[in-house]
């Protein structure tokens, strides 16, 4: 019976020594994934994920607090690859956070009065406009991301979703019927 | 005769040209409207610079190219430009584009046309002249010629060792280089010589299939009259020999390095169509108003026409009486061409064909069936691909994928379809991918700038927050240095308490003095007119004041 | 050396451990989504392997000797833990990524039965140390084998026009099992 | 309506088409099986062409897909085919069936139907046959002149579907072992190969009646390489590698070990080479993938026939390297236009 207890600490010491060792001489430390995840994100800033922007959700990601699926914007995709990066199983969007197709804020002339709340909210300066003066969206530069909509008094800004034209025409899924066509 | 040289695969469609090549290139007459569109090049759309209701002259400017890959469009003919809007395009979409629609005049103005004597212009002057004439490559791709003869990335000149005339037209039905060749071959030889000239070329090939027996020898006579030192290869019929890289490959042996120019390796290629029309711009100073077009398949004429760009497709068919059992057209070849959503469409740059469809010429396709990874598209394929990889990985929207097994390489061909015994429609598969990975770069691409307009935007706010809270602090410290040296000591609370009292006493009297300086002015120098009415409103404002108390009283009682 | 050699073999192919013996399917059921990660799940599941079996040798015989059989199975446990601690570690500095995506895989390594089963095989037909070396490396490259093979399949088939009630890991079953069918052809090949 | 994309031309050529010219190229195989063996195989053939069109049909109904094309498109009829020409003829009528529909059902529909196996289902109908009903499998008939009791074909059906033997013959009497197997037994006793091939049972290459048969299968095979339906990558390589790995090892130690001819022409050799491994879904499709697969599964064969417990091992080779198809691909993909680096 002694025997057997020697045994079995000489095996657990000689491992506990190696092991203190390895820690100390292979520390590794930083989370290079956050930024792997940032970089899957569509970077909106819309905050629709419950999260202040796509870095905090990137980093909620990494140390598995957030799930996958919050991101409309990213969209049926991003949840695929962000699944590849985590090697999780995609799953689909909850019911609260449905896609919607990419839209760009537009604001009314002739009901806007300058006040510059949208231009302290836009998470990307896609606004430009001073107090007083007459304000715009800058169309390439916004992400549709609607945090301008509530901020405004005067509720002068609507969502326009892009329209179809022959520059950003995409060529569609084949669809052929497995009948014969006659 | 240089040694040719063979690429993989290809296939051998049954080529149909004869019925077209036998009568030669007609002249349209003027149809009744035009509809000229702004997007007839690869590249941004030309920016319109007329309004409706102007009237140009034929060849005059009517739209500027935009930014760096683009070319101009000009007025096909004299005539008022009735309307500048959307209006349906040739195009797989059928979705409108920005046309302008010009209402002939019947005159055939010209502006005033001015030659280029192109041996002793600078080449950059004559690059921006090709730009302005709008000259773009017809051999489908419509890319502006100015910028294949820019001189490569970082070199001075050009080092371009072999220049290639495609004159290969590999296309099953379209025959619109060939008459070209035979009817104009002086001038697509001289607009080679431009061409050389322009890119200081060594040598000078002249690719054709050898199902044009005519086509070459016109072109070797135009080439001994003009007395260049052209060679004229007469190369095997194989589609798609007509593409750029595998004509460099059967011309010189040489392979264009996937995901890199032609000129990486030396070589350039313009189309004969596009020699022709250079010709034309410096010779007769005529921008690109017209092209040849093939019109064939189930028609009672089929046969070439030489007409004004803009012109709807209805009149064009008209002339060619297509039969009753026509159930549709197709811009292009039967291999690589596009359905036209409709026949009001009119005719661009890019339309070298239109092919009345009918059961009998192109019958119906078999049922098709899953891929059974046979291995006869792989043996096809010009570009050395493996389609039903590619094919297999599109299908299941494995992106990734797709771009490891170099989709991008695909030239859309159609060999691979062509063969396929299951009868799937695989470029439609690849055409469907390479869309999808481009919406997804142009997505990540603007994910990135706005990561980059966010992170400055936060970086912005926080140098202001500093900014602000430095000079409230430099201020205090400023009003600290002050007040000090006045009282020498601390004020208590009950001091700061009376302080504040004090400040408001100070403020009501103040107001209160101003209220009872403020005289009505102006009552002075009045006439007589003006006091009489002003003594009648003191009196009806006395007598509302009255009326207003005893309301007021009223129902207190 | 002869022997050495059909060790090798005879564990790689014929008594293949996953396919023949069904040992270690956890992993080889979870890890072989995608080829990057059975590669890298098989590497590490070599190395543990062989240091597992060499150092069960070493303690089954100087240490436990006949009297304390008994205590085989739970010295081995401790030793590959041990092992695989270690492993992780030395991954995690070397290539964080393949850390990453192996994930929880990687620790799983100590449950794996295979990597228990070699060496208690090792004890019971009582290789000598360079035979049960041979054996344990036999083992773990014939489970990196059929895993990588297994990854290549699966790879194909996620495009696969898969029946809905068969897709995922319904269908990694049917292709597992008709493997090991596959490979019962090479049974009897060593006597 | 799938001629709505470009390209609007194609080969009238279809998948049916191509099937059927592999079925035709099986027919002077049977035809010499028939003369040989008697015409008991028709019966398997077809009992399995019935079983294999049912469950496709069935199949397809469960997965509501449109029945008429597949069935037109005689893929599962070329499985059916080639599952009755390697097991017995005078097996039990229920052995084709179960394998048949394991083939169509399990190795082909779970994958998702015609071109998504990964398995050659055929072979894996065999397999599982082999393993699960082993007494059944080795109820070879022999020849005929090879002096064993004939019997006449009411009573081969009368056996094949009720069981029943003619009053005074037993069943010993009337099967065999395949020429391979007995070999191997004869191997096992130590007696050398010349004597071995003494026995009745030996024609001049091979197996009395069993290398007239191989013979029909290579003419059909050389006709669809003719026809360019099969590439002379799979062939060469598979019968390439037995004849060297048998040369070798004839050469090495020719009392026990047979001559390469030998193994061509007995067994499964040429069934496997021009229509078992070309089955185009489950094998390579890049050229140099075909000669390893190819080269591969000739390797297993010989190992299997000369070392291994089965007598012969085409059904296992195509099995094992199937499941190295996908990593064969991925390696060896050609090199593509413009990165080739080839400068003249």
């Amino acid at each position: 019976m002694l025997a057997a207890l020697l045994a079995m600490s000489a095996i657990a010491i000689v491992l506990g020594a190696v092991l203190g060792y390895s820690a100390i001489k292979f520390r590794v430390d930083g989370n290079p994934l956050a930024d792997k995840i940032d970089a899957v994100l569509p970077q909106t800033q819309c905050g629709q994920c419950g999260y202040p922007g796509c870095r905090p959700y990137a980093d909620a990601i990494a140390n598995g607090e957030a799930d996958i699926n919050l991101c409309p914007p990213g969209g049926e995709e991003g949840i695929q690859k962000l699944a590849e990066l985590l090697g999780v199983e995609p799953k689909p969007f909850g019911s609260d956070a449905q896609p919607k197709p990419k839209s760009v804020a537009f604001i009314d002339e002739n009901t806007c009065i300058g006040c510059t709340l949208c231009i302290q909210a836009c998470p990307v300066d896609a606004i430009s406009g001073a107090a007083k003066q007459m304000h715009t969206i800058i169309a390439a530069e916004c992400t549709g991301c609607e945090l301008c909509l509530p901020p405004c008094p005067v509720d002068c800004i609507s969502m326009l979703p892009l329209e179809e034209n022959v520059a950003n025409w995409k060529w569609k899924y084949p669809v052929y019927a497995l009948r014969p066509s006659k | 005769m240089s040694a040719l040289f063979k690429f993989h695969g290809g296939v051998h469609p049954p080529t149909h040209k004869t019925e077209s090549t036998a009568t030669p290139i007609t002249r349209l007459p003027l149809p009744a409207r035009l509809v000229v569109p702004f997007r007839q090049h690869a590249g941004d759309a030309a920016i319109p610079i007329v309004k409706p209701g102007d009237h140009v002259l034929k060849g005059q400017l009517i739209g500027e190219p935009q930014g760096f890959v683009s070319s101009a469009v000009h007025a096909p003919t004299s005539g008022v430009i009735e309307f500048i809007g959307p209006h349906p395009v040739a195009h797989p979409s059928g979705l409108p584009d920005i046309c302008a629609v010009l209402i002939p005049d019947g005159k055939e103005s010209w502006i005033e046309k001015v030659s280029v004597d192109y041996r002793n212009t600078p080449i950059a002057g004559l690059r921006e002249h090709l730009r302005m004439a709008g000259i773009v490559g017809l051999g489908g791709a419509v890319f502006p010629s100015d910028i294949k003869l820019r001189p490569l990335r970082g070199h001075s000149i050009q080092n371009i060792e072999v220049l290639i005339l495609n004159g290969a037209e590999c296309e099953p039905y379209i025959t619109c280089d060939d008459m070209l060749m035979r009817e104009r071959a002086a001038e697509v030889v001289r607009g080679g010589e431009i061409l050389r000239f322009m890119l200081g070329a060594g040598k000078v090939l002249i690719g054709i299939e050898d199902n044009k027996p005519e086509a070459i020898a016109a072109m070797r006579a135009a080439v001994q009259a003009e007395g260049l030192p052209f060679e004229v290869a007469e190369i095997p019929t194989l589609y798609p020999s007509g593409s750029a890289k595998q004509l460099i490959r059967v011309l010189t042996g040489r392979e264009v390095p996937s995901g890199e120019l032609p000129t990486d390796i030396g070589v350039q290629s313009f189309n004969v169509a596009t020699a022709y029309s250079v010709a034309r711009c410096f010779e007769q100073g005529e921008p690109m108003l017209s092209r040849i077009v093939t019109v064939t398949g189930n028609v009672t004429q089929p046969r070439n026409y030489e007409v004004l760009l803009g012109t709807p497709i209805a009149d064009l068919l008209a002339h060619s009486e297509p039969k009753t059992d026509t159930r549709g057209y197709l811009m292009g070849g039967p291999m690589m061409g596009t359905p036209l959503p409709s026949t009001d469409v009119p005719l661009v740059k890019a339309s070298n064909c239109f092919i009345a469809m009918s059961d009998a010429l192109f019958p119906a396709p078999p049922a098709t069936l899953p891929c059974i990874r046979c291995g006869r598209c792989a043996d096809a394929c010009p570009a050395d691909l493996q389609p039903m990889d590619l094919y297999w990985f599109a299908r299941a929207k494995d992106f990734g994928k797709t771009q490891s097994y170099h989709l991008f390489d695909c030239i859309e061909c159609g060999a691979c379809a062509y063969v396929c015994p299951s009868h799937i429609p695989l470029v439609q598969y690849y055409r469907f991918a390479k869309s999808e990975i481009r919406a997804r770069e142009q997505d990540k691409l603007s994910a990135d700038r706005a990561r980059e307009r966010h992170e400055y935007r936060e970086f912005r706010m926080e140098r202001e927050k500093r900014e602000k809270e430095e000079k409230l602090r430099a201020k205090e410290r400023a009003a600290q240095a002050t007040k000090p040296a006045a009282t020498g000591e601390v004020p208590t609370a009950s001091d700061a308490a009376a302080e504040a009292q004090r400040k408001i006493q100070d403020a009501l009297a103040q107001a209160k003095a101003q209220a009872a300086e403020a005289q009505p002015r102006n009552t002075e120098n009045l006439t007589p007119e003006q006091l009489a009415e002003i003594a009648e409103i003191e009196a009806r404002r006395a007598r509302i004041r009255e009326l207003a108390k005893s309301d007021v009283e009223a129902p207190k009682e | 050396m002869k022997e050495y050699l059909l060790i090798l073999v005879g564990t790689v192919f014929v008594n293949n451990i996953v396919m023949t013996k069904i040992l270690g399917l956890c992993p080889f059921m979870g890890v072989s989504k995608k080829l990057e990660t059975s590669l890298g799940m098989g590497a590490a599941t070599t190395f543990v392997l062989t240091l597992a079996s060499a150092s069960s040798y070493l303690i089954n015989h100087y240490l436990l000797g006949p009297e304390l059989a008994y205590l085989t199975t739970l010295s081995f446990i401790v030793v590959i833990a041990g092992i695989v601690q270690f492993t992780e570690m030395v991954i995690q500095k070397t290539s964080p990524v393949l850390h990453q995506v192996l994930g929880i895989y990687l620790p799983l390594i100590t449950t794996n039965c295979a990597v228990l089963g070699i060496p208690l095989l090792n004890v019971q037909e009582n290789h000598n140390f360079i035979e049960s070396i041979f054996f344990g490396l036999g083992g773990a490259l014939g489970f990196t084998l059929v895993m990588v093979l297994f990854a290549g399949m699966r790879e194909r088939m996620e495009g696969a026009d898969v029946p809905e009630v068969f897709k995922g890991s319904a269908i990694a079953m049917v292709t597992a099992g008709l493997m090991s069918l596959a490979f019962m052809g090479f049974s009897g090949l060593i006597k | 309506m799938a001629a709505f994309f470009s390209p609007f031309l194609s080969k009238p050529d279809t998948v049916s088409r191509i099937m059927l010219q592999v079925l035709l190229a099986l027919l002077p195989g049977i035809a010499m099986y028939v003369w040989y063996f008697g015409p008991a195989i028709l019966v398997s053939i077809s009992l399995a062409s019935i079983t294999a069109l049912g469950t496709e049909a069935l199949m397809l109904k469960l997965r509501d897909r449109p029945v008429a094309p597949f069935l037109k498109d005689h893929s599962a009829l070329l499985t059916g085919w080639l599952l009755a020409l390697s097991i017995p003829p005078l097996a039990p009528w229920w052995l084709v069936v179960v394998g048949t529909a394991f083939c169509i059902v399990v190795a082909k529909h779970l994958y998702g139907g015609l071109g998504n196996n990964l398995f050659n289902p055929a072979m894996v109908g065999f397999a599982v046959l082999i393993i699960s009903f082993p007494a059944q499998m080795t109820q070879w008939i022999s020849p005929h002149g090879l002096g064993q009791i004939e019997l006449t074909f009411a009573d081969q059906l009368r056996y094949m579907f009720l069981g029943i033997l003619p009053p005074n013959v037993t069943l010993d009497a009337i099967t065999m072992a395949t020429p391979l197997d007995t070999l191997k037994t004869h191997l096992h006793l130590d007696e050398p190969i010349r004597q071995i091939l003494d026995m009745p049972i030996y024609g001049r290459l091979a197996g009395q009646g069993s290398e007239m048969v191989s013979w029909g299968f290579l003419a059909g095979g050389l006709y669809l390489m003719a026809r360019r339906i099969i590439s002379w990558h799979i062939p060469l390589a598979y019968l390439g590698t037995i004849f060297a790995m048998a040369g070798i090892f004839h050469l090495a130690d020719p009392a026990h070990y047979v001559t390469p001819l030998f193994h061509w022409f007995s067994g499964a050799a040429m069934l496997g080479a021009f229509f078992i491994l070309t089955d185009p879904v489950s094998s390579p499709t890049t050229h140099h993938g075909k000669l390893i697969f190819a080269a591969g599964a000739g390797l297993i064969t010989y190992l299997i026939r000369a070392f291994g417990g089965f007598p012969d091992g085409t059904a296992f080779a195509t099995l094992l390297m199937n499941i190295c198809v996908p990593l064969i691909v991925l390696y060896t993909q050609p090199k593509i236009f413009g990165r080739k680096g080839r400068k003249p």
